[in-house]
């Protein structure tokens, strides 16, 4: 039987993350044959994304010319390989459809942006709804004060569900969030009460988004935070307080739902092409 | 059949146009003052201005649109609070270094409380300027808000007759002023008939130039260079692409910066009705030319008026005229591209919104200004919306 | 000593607080069963409201507005902009309109816990704000009630034309009173009118007595913080009531006694000790940190002895009084005279003329996120205003109801830097 | 000896400066905020001791006649060089032993990647990269050891990480974990291995060691380093004032501190600008220095210093890089958000869209003088003489840019900027302290 094999490549702000699929022809689920996330926090990006897509074909065990389609999406002009783009919510609609195939809804948190997107069941995005042009309550918001507080990335969601008393950031600016921040602690608040006051804030935020945006039922969740549980946590207290009927799953690979997406897009324009008769530029 | 002589190219009518848009500094209007001296040219905002009337007075009519993404607010930020929109401290930083020197005076029509009360600063300001806060009627009965209208145009005839180098407006002259704008309004329709029916043949971005065009030229020159434009777009030899069909609502007042618009056009939508420089295009259709030429105007812009955020919806519910306009415009899905803290588009946005899903018709929805520099949202905003409308 | 002067200062203060509490609780319940009474509704909005007019229909005013900002010291108006949010509204735009169609969505429960009624007319008296517009546009699609516009010309050249007046008057004739016999089923009855009229005109002089008693150094009230509660009764529903006219002539004795007794202004803290520094006030209050915000003026002995906010439902210390001689145009008149209504160079001469009339240290602008119609040109009013009176202006950001726009850390900051600028300048020699 | 202590407690840094009795600065001294506020003010005041010290020793040398005056400031410089070198070690080693507590805790979550093996050889590293950091006339990338060792870490961890294996993120969060935990700890640095070992090794580097003179100047450098200092006064201003461990009248608002300050350092001041990291002031001040009108940035901080400090991080330059390098710009872009968490981004997005990064820099710094310009015009515009004040007056690029706007807009005006300008605050707040000591001396001598 013939297979195709499409790489998607989600460059966001944070961090790049990179998927390998074979994708059987007929009704066959696509699999994933490797993946890799490298944070770029201040690495040069363009030689990263060489080096890491190389490792991951090799955890694939596939050469770069087996691959049909490499689709981008986020910032996919530092992909000089790319045969393709997507946009993100493109990708991660779809992305999100095929992790949590009863999701009616995704939210894609990332590190400046969170969308909250309504898709129908080919992961196609009916309605959305992003956050404005503030970043407080991004991610990257939470990652730098994380950083402040002196807590790993890795420890922010266990400290927030140990919280007792949650102290809720006022402030719209992130800066001026941040300073308050500051002052709490200074005022001897607790770290795992200011870190789930954040997640509150943040759950709040996109309870709202998915509202405006008209999402129900069960909400996969994708980018960066989805695997942050004090998150997840904050978002179910959020959704309970506001009355909203909206359950969240978040899988082990929400992070790469992005790149996952653009790489099942690439699959349905490959066969686009062929049956327009014109092939994909090899990349 | 022979393709029409194209007088111009394509290119250099859209170039000239660009040109005119990024004009702010208002260079074509001292060129005309040259031209023409001792006649004096009258700036007006957004929305509902009667140009007929300062044409009929032999004045210049100049739409000020402010500054979009050319000017450096310097002063500008010293008079607004950061949770203004944008279009008055452009405007005020172009009043402040001399750029609209040019103009003997300024109308700011009841458009929100913003421009209202810049009229009052524009008297603190410019005390030796012409200074006028033009009242438009939410009551659009002839007997009541009609007269008052009526009452309002007459005192502008007087006024701009006071000015020295106008012309006491007479009845002839102001028919033959309706008729030049009649021809421009037409002009207007027939480009976005046009558009409606061959979109590539006439890209949104060129048209949205060829209309901020006509804020600074004189309507004679400005109903050639449109007529010049269609005949040239037909006859180019543009190819048809695939792009989603959208209507675009929100830039009645403060207008989008050009390389917004391009980013929607690349992001794959192709905006086929918008609500842009309403200004050149109200009322709808012809103001009639046999009678009383200021009630022809009166009864234009009560009745004949297209919806916008600013005026009062009588009757019937908000957002009915928008579908209906989609309907006509086969478009695909409505963009509300409102500008940051604009209060009248972005109250709207609910109502015409849900009309617009009660009619089926997909939305998008975000925030400009004119000098709007980063698009990276926009683009995957619209972008998406477009992927969704094609995918489907 | 002081405590006793301070309580019994409290005693003889309650009477009128008293009294307007009773007001507003017997209106709010009157309003909760008007459905099951029969009463009928007409919402309208604070300045330029017609609530005379409308009681001569035996019609209940309901204010949206003061729900609002009731909704804001409630501690409530936070959840409902959210609400509002949810239901696709701009985080850019006024937080009155979002608390109040938050509130209607959560089952449009008013201050006393009772439910408001819905509207059985929506009269859009549209008077300094186009925002007021939005706001029943959006409250028609809610509830479909019927709609009057009553368009309010603006005083663009400090003066009421008599096109303005026509206008306004005609469409009283023919739009409002038409309006309003359609639902109360009665005729316009002008002698009604005129008999509101004359009471209003009788409240208002002693209104206009009790603020310019801030003319008196020290001062016997705060003309901002607690001249919004004198206010309320004449803002809101009661404008030509009995009831308004004896709370007024109730308010302006103690006002009178006080003075008697030279005692300062009250404060929620109690009497203010010592007045240190008199202000003058632009622009409406924050009402979700309400009292924190007054503490940060009188725990440094602050005292605003004018405001303009004071004006925004009519501006009577310039001589203006509703006058059943010339009924409707007098209502004209009131409404096209509210503050906000007035041109900028207008409100410039006002305020110039306060800090002069008043013996002010100083002017502050509270600026409000929500009403475009007080903030734009704001930061040109300041300016010329300090440049009249040579006095130092202070301007300060935050929000009507949005809670999450008043930070008390940043405006506290200002307010001290202001105060001490003041004193430092005041002290002038010690530096060297 | 008595002395009068300012300390101005900002977002991003805390300031101190001390007074002798008759007004003249004794020492300044400067340290990065933190969320304890009492350490960054002891810190702070620590430093500005330390700084009182040197100044001390140099007022001492004289006395020793057998060198000359440009002996006598080498030497003072190879021994603050050499006290800072033993004092970054100490913060060395306290960071060492923050990373020994807290190692654990991170290598739980990667099992299988030597963290902690390679975290060691990181730090061993950045102490053999100690010694040159403070070698005669090296240029540092920041005075602020969080500041040096984060990047000399980065670009460790950079070298070392490699996919899978040893996942970049681990090392970095063991130094996420460690820094600030290790800053907040009390220093222990004994005499014998602080001033005493500086002033050992500065004699040697100055050839005066075994020198007949030897015992005399460590005499003199011993007992400067011994006076006893004691605080008559202080007053406290900035952001975090009112968390400082003062009374009222012991505090001041920066508005007041930041104009007294300027008109201390320039007479004729009569316009400050002050742009600190998340508030920019725009003051007006009469010829005592009094404040008679100010303007603040509104509740949002786009555009103050901690913009420029976001860029740093992102761009991964230190602060006082990005004016020299934006300098070298040849056709600016023009940069409307100055939104600080989306700087970054920004940055990016124009990145690729292939402009220069001095191009984009240019174009940020104008970014943050044009909101500062608009303060400027609010508070009542721009008068003779002008003072610019704050981090961001140390930035080439920013100065330039504010020159030409301040020409363009108001004309000639004497722009003043003092290379302590920083300090502003901390001297207006110094000065206030004085006052209140002289009054409090006068009112003494009137109840006796």
């Amino acid at each position: 039987m013939t297979s195709t094999i499409t790489a998607g490549i989600d460059i966001g702000s944070s961090a790049m993350k990179t998927v390998v699929v074979r994708h059987g022809d007929g009704a066959a689920r696509p699999a994933i044959l490797a993946r890799q996330v490298e944070r770029l926090r201040h690495r040069d990006v363009k030689a990263l994304v060489d080096e890491t897509y190389d490792h991951t074909l090799e955890k694939a065990g596939v050469r770069r010319d087996e691959v049909a389609y490499v689709a981008t999406t986020g910032e996919g002009e530092l992909v000089s390989f790319r045969t393709g783009h997507f946009y993100g919510m493109t990708a991660h609609g779809r992305g999100g459809g095929e992790l949590v195939p009863e999701a009616r809804a995704v939210l894609d948190i990332g590190a400046l942006h969170a969308r909250a997107m309504v898709v129908d069941e080919r992961g196609r995005v009916l309605r959305y709804r992003m956050t404005s042009q503030c970043a407080s309550g991004s991610g990257q918001f939470l990652e730098s004060i994380g950083r402040y507080l002196g807590v790993a990335a890795e420890e922010i969601g266990p400290l927030s569900l140990e919280a007792e008393k949650p102290e809720k950031v006022s402030s719209i600016c992130a800066v001026l969030a941040e300073t308050d921040v500051i002052n709490m602690v200074s005022r001897g608040i607790r770290v795992k009460d200011i870190l789930k006051g954040i997640h509150l804030s943040m759950a709040g935020r996109f309870v709202k988004l998915l509202e405006a945006s008209g999402a129900e039922g069960t909400v996969a969740l994708t980018g960066g935070l989805a695997a942050d549980i004090g998150l997840a946590a904050a978002l179910r207290e959020e959704a309970a307080r506001s009355k909203a009927s909206l359950r969240f799953v978040s899988r082990p690979e929400a992070i790469y739902a992005g790149a996952l997406g653009a790489a099942i897009w690439a699959h349905h324009r490959l066969k686009k092409l062929a049956a327009l008769g014109s092939e994909a530029p090899s990349p | 059949m022979d393709a029409p002589v194209v007088g111009e190219s394509l290119e250099s009518i859209v170039a000239r146009a660009e040109d005119l848009t990024r004009d702010v500094r208002l260079d074509a209007v001292r060129a005309w003052k040259g031209e023409h001296p001792g006649k004096k040219a009258i700036g007006y905002l957004p929305v509902y201005v009667p140009r007929e009337i300062i044409h009929a007075a032999g004045m210049l009519p100049v739409g000020i649109m402010g500054g979009g993404d050319q000017v450096e607010i310097v002063k500008g930020d010293a008079y607004f609070q950061s949770y203004l929109c944008h279009l008055p401290r452009s405007t005020i930083e172009l009043g402040l270094d001399g750029s609209l020197d040019v103009l003997d005076g300024m109308i700011f029509p009841s458009t929100c409380d913003v421009i209202r009360n810049l009229s009052g600063m524009w008297q603190m300001l410019f005390p030796e300027k012409y200074v006028r806060y033009f009242d438009v009627p939410q009551d659009f009965d002839d007997r009541v808000g009609g007269e008052f209208y009526e009452r309002e145009l007459r005192s502008l005839i007087d006024d701009l007759a006071g000015l020295g180098g106008g012309e006491k407006v007479t009845d002839e002259a102001l028919r033959r002023s309706i008729a030049l704008f009649n021809e421009n309004r037409a002009h207007v329709r027939a480009i976005y008939a046009a558009r409606v029916k061959t979109p590539w043949l006439v890209p949104t971005s060129e048209v949205y130039l060829l209309l901020r065009a006509g804020n600074v030229l004189p309507v004679e020159e400005h109903n050639s260079l449109l007529g010049q434009y269609l005949e040239a777009a037909r006859a180019s030899a543009r190819r048809p692409m695939d792009l989603a069909r959208v209507a675009l609502r929100g830039t009645f007042c403060e207008q989008p910066p050009i390389d917004l618009v391009r980013t929607l056009e690349r992001a794959g939508c192709c905006i086929v009705d918008d609500d842009w420089v309403l200004a050149a295009r109200w009322p709808k259709d012809d103001v009639a030319v046999d009678g009383d030429p200021v009630k022809s105007l009166v009864s234009a812009f009560l009745h004949r008026s297209p919806e916008c955020p600013s005026v009062y919806l009588a009757e019937g519910k908000k957002g009915e005229a928008l579908v209906a306009s989609v309907k006509a415009c086969g478009a695909e899905g409505v963009i509300f591209a409102a500008p940051s803290f604009c209060d009248p588009a972005l109250l709207d946005q609910p109502m015409t919104q849900a009309a617009a899903k009660a009619a089926g018709i997909p939305t998008s929805a975000f925030l400009y200004s004119e000098n709007t520099g980063q698009f990276q949202s926009i683009r995957e905003q619209a972008g998406t919306f477009a992927d969704s409308i094609k995918l489907s | 000593m002081a405590t006793t002067t301070t309580t019994v200062e409290q005693a003889r203060k309650d009477r009128s607080q008293d009294r307007q509490k009773a007001m507003l609780a017997d209106y709010f319940h009157k309003l909760a069963i008007a459905s099951e009474t029969g009463g009928q509704t007409v919402h309208t909005f604070v300045p330029g409201n017609l609530t005379e007019l409308i009681r001569s229909f035996d019609l209940l005013p309901v204010l949206p507005e003061i729900n609002a900002l009731q909704s804001g010291m409630r501690q409530k108006s936070g959840e409902y902009i959210q609400r509002a949010e949810k239901m696709g509204h701009s985080e850019d735009v006024c937080s009155y309109v979002k608390c109040d169609l938050g509130m209607l969505a959560g089952g449009n429960v008013g201050l006393t816990g009772e439910p408001l009624p819905r509207p059985d007319l929506l009269l859009l008296s549209y008077t300094g704000c186009f925002t007021f517009m939005k706001w029943f546009e959006l409250l028609r699609e809610e509830t479909s009630a019927p709609t009057v516009m009553l368009h309010v010309p603006y005083q663009a050249d400090g003066r009421i034309t008599e096109s303005m007046r026509e206008y306004v008057v005609k469409q009283l004739r023919e739009k409002v009173i038409p309006a309003l016999e359609k639902l109360s089923g009665k005729k316009y009855d002008e002698d009604r009118l005129r008999e509101n009229l004359s009471r209003s005109a009788a409240a208002e002089d002693d209104l206009v007595f009790v603020l310019e008693s801030a003319k008196r150094v020290p001062s016997p009230i705060d003309a901002y913080f607690a001249a919004v509660y004198y206010v309320g009764p004449i803002f809101s529903a009661f404008r030509g009531t009995e009831d308004a006219v004896l709370y007024y002539q109730e308010l302006r004795e103690e006002i009178e006694d006080r003075i008697e007794r030279g005692l300062g202004p009250m404060t929620p803290d109690g009497l203010l000790p010592e007045e240190k520094f008199r202000l003058v006030v632009e622009g409406p209050p924050n009402w979700t940190h309400f009292r924190d915000f007054w503490r940060m003026f009188h725990s440094e002995g602050a005292v605003i002895v004018a405001s303009t906010y004071t004006k925004v439902g009519g501006v009577y210390d310039d001589g203006f009084r509703h006058d059943a001689s010339r009924p409707l145009e007098s209502l004209a008149d009131y409404c096209m005279g509210c503050y906000t209504n007035r041109s900028l160079p207008a409100r410039v001469e006002m305020i110039a003329n306060y800090v002069r009339d008043y013996a002010a240290d100083g002017f502050i602008v509270h600026s409000v996120k929500s009403c475009n119609s007080f903030s734009a040109g704001q930061l040109l009013m300041l300016r010329e205003i300090e440049r009249r009176t040579g006095k130092p202006g202070g301007f300060f950001e935050s929000d009507l109801v949005d809670p999450r726009y008043f930070s008390p850390a940043n405006v506290k900051n200002r307010i001290e830097s202001y105060l001490q600028m003041i004193d430092q300048k005041r002290a002038g020699g010690t530096s060297r | 000896m008595k002395c009068f202590v300012g300390i101005d407690l900002g977002s991003t840094t805390t300031k101190a400066v001390v007074l002798d009795e008759d007004g003249a600065v004794l020492g300044r001294g400067i340290t990065n905020s933190r969320s304890n506020y009492d350490v960054a003010c002891a810190v702070a005041k620590g430093e500005a001791f330390t700084n009182v010290r040197f100044s001390l020793c140099s007022r001492a040398l004289p006395a020793t006649t057998s060198l000359d005056s440009r002996k006598r400031a080498d030497l003072i410089v190879d021994l603050e060089r050499h006290f800072r070198l033993a004092q970054h070690r100490a913060q060395l080693q306290a960071l060492r032993e923050t990373v020994e507590e807290e190692i654990a805790s991170i290598e739980k979550f990667y099992p299988h990647a030597p963290v902690k093996a390679n975290v060691a050889q990181i730090l061993d590293a950045m102490e053999a990269a100690a010694e040159p950091l403070f070698a005669r006339g090296t240029a540092r990338r920041s005075d602020f050891f969080r500041d040096i060792a984060a990047s000399q870490y980065h670009r460790e961890a950079t070298k070392r990480a490699c996919p899978e294996k040893l996942p970049f993120e681990a090392l970095m969060a063991v130094f996420d974990k460690s820094i600030l935990r290790s800053e907040n700890r009390e220093l222990a640095l004994p005499f014998e291995r602080g001033a005493g070992w500086a002033i050992e090794k500065s004699l040697e580097a100055a050839g005066l060691a075994g020198a007949p003179e030897a015992d005399g100047l460590r005499e003199v450098l011993r007992k400067a380093f011994a006076v006893e200092i004691e605080i008559a006064e202080s007053v406290g201003t900035g952001y975090g004032r009112a968390r400082l461990p003062f009374e009222k009248r012991q505090i001041r608002s920066e508005i007041l501190c930041h104009g007294l300050g300027a008109h201390r350092m320039f007479a004729g001041t009569r316009t400050v600008l002050d742009i600190g990291g998340q508030d920019t002031k725009a003051i007006q001040v009469d010829e005592n220095g009094i404040v008679t009108s100010f303007q603040m940035n509104d509740r949002c901080a786009a555009g103050c210093g901690r913009y420029l400090g976001y860029i740093a991080d992102e761009m991964n330059l230190g602060l006082h890089e990005l004016g020299p390098l934006a300098q070298q710009a040849s056709r600016p872009v023009r940069i409307t958000s100055t939104c600080t968490v989306f700087a970054g981004a920004e940055i990016r997005d124009r990145l690729t869209l292939g402009q220069k990064r001095e191009d984009i820099l240019a174009g940020l710094h104008r970014a943050v003088i044009l909101r500062a310009m608009s303060l400027l015009a609010r508070s009542g515009g721009i008068s003779e003489e002008f003072t610019f004040t704050g981090g961001v007056a140390k930035n080439v690029t920013a100065v330039a840019v504010l020159r030409d706007l301040v020409q363009r807009n108001y004309g000639k005006r004497t722009l003043n900027i003092s290379p302590d300008s920083i300090y502003t605050g901390a001297l207006g707040a110094a000065l206030f302290a004085l006052r209140a000591g002289v009054k409090a001396r006068e009112e003494e001598g009137a109840a006796a």
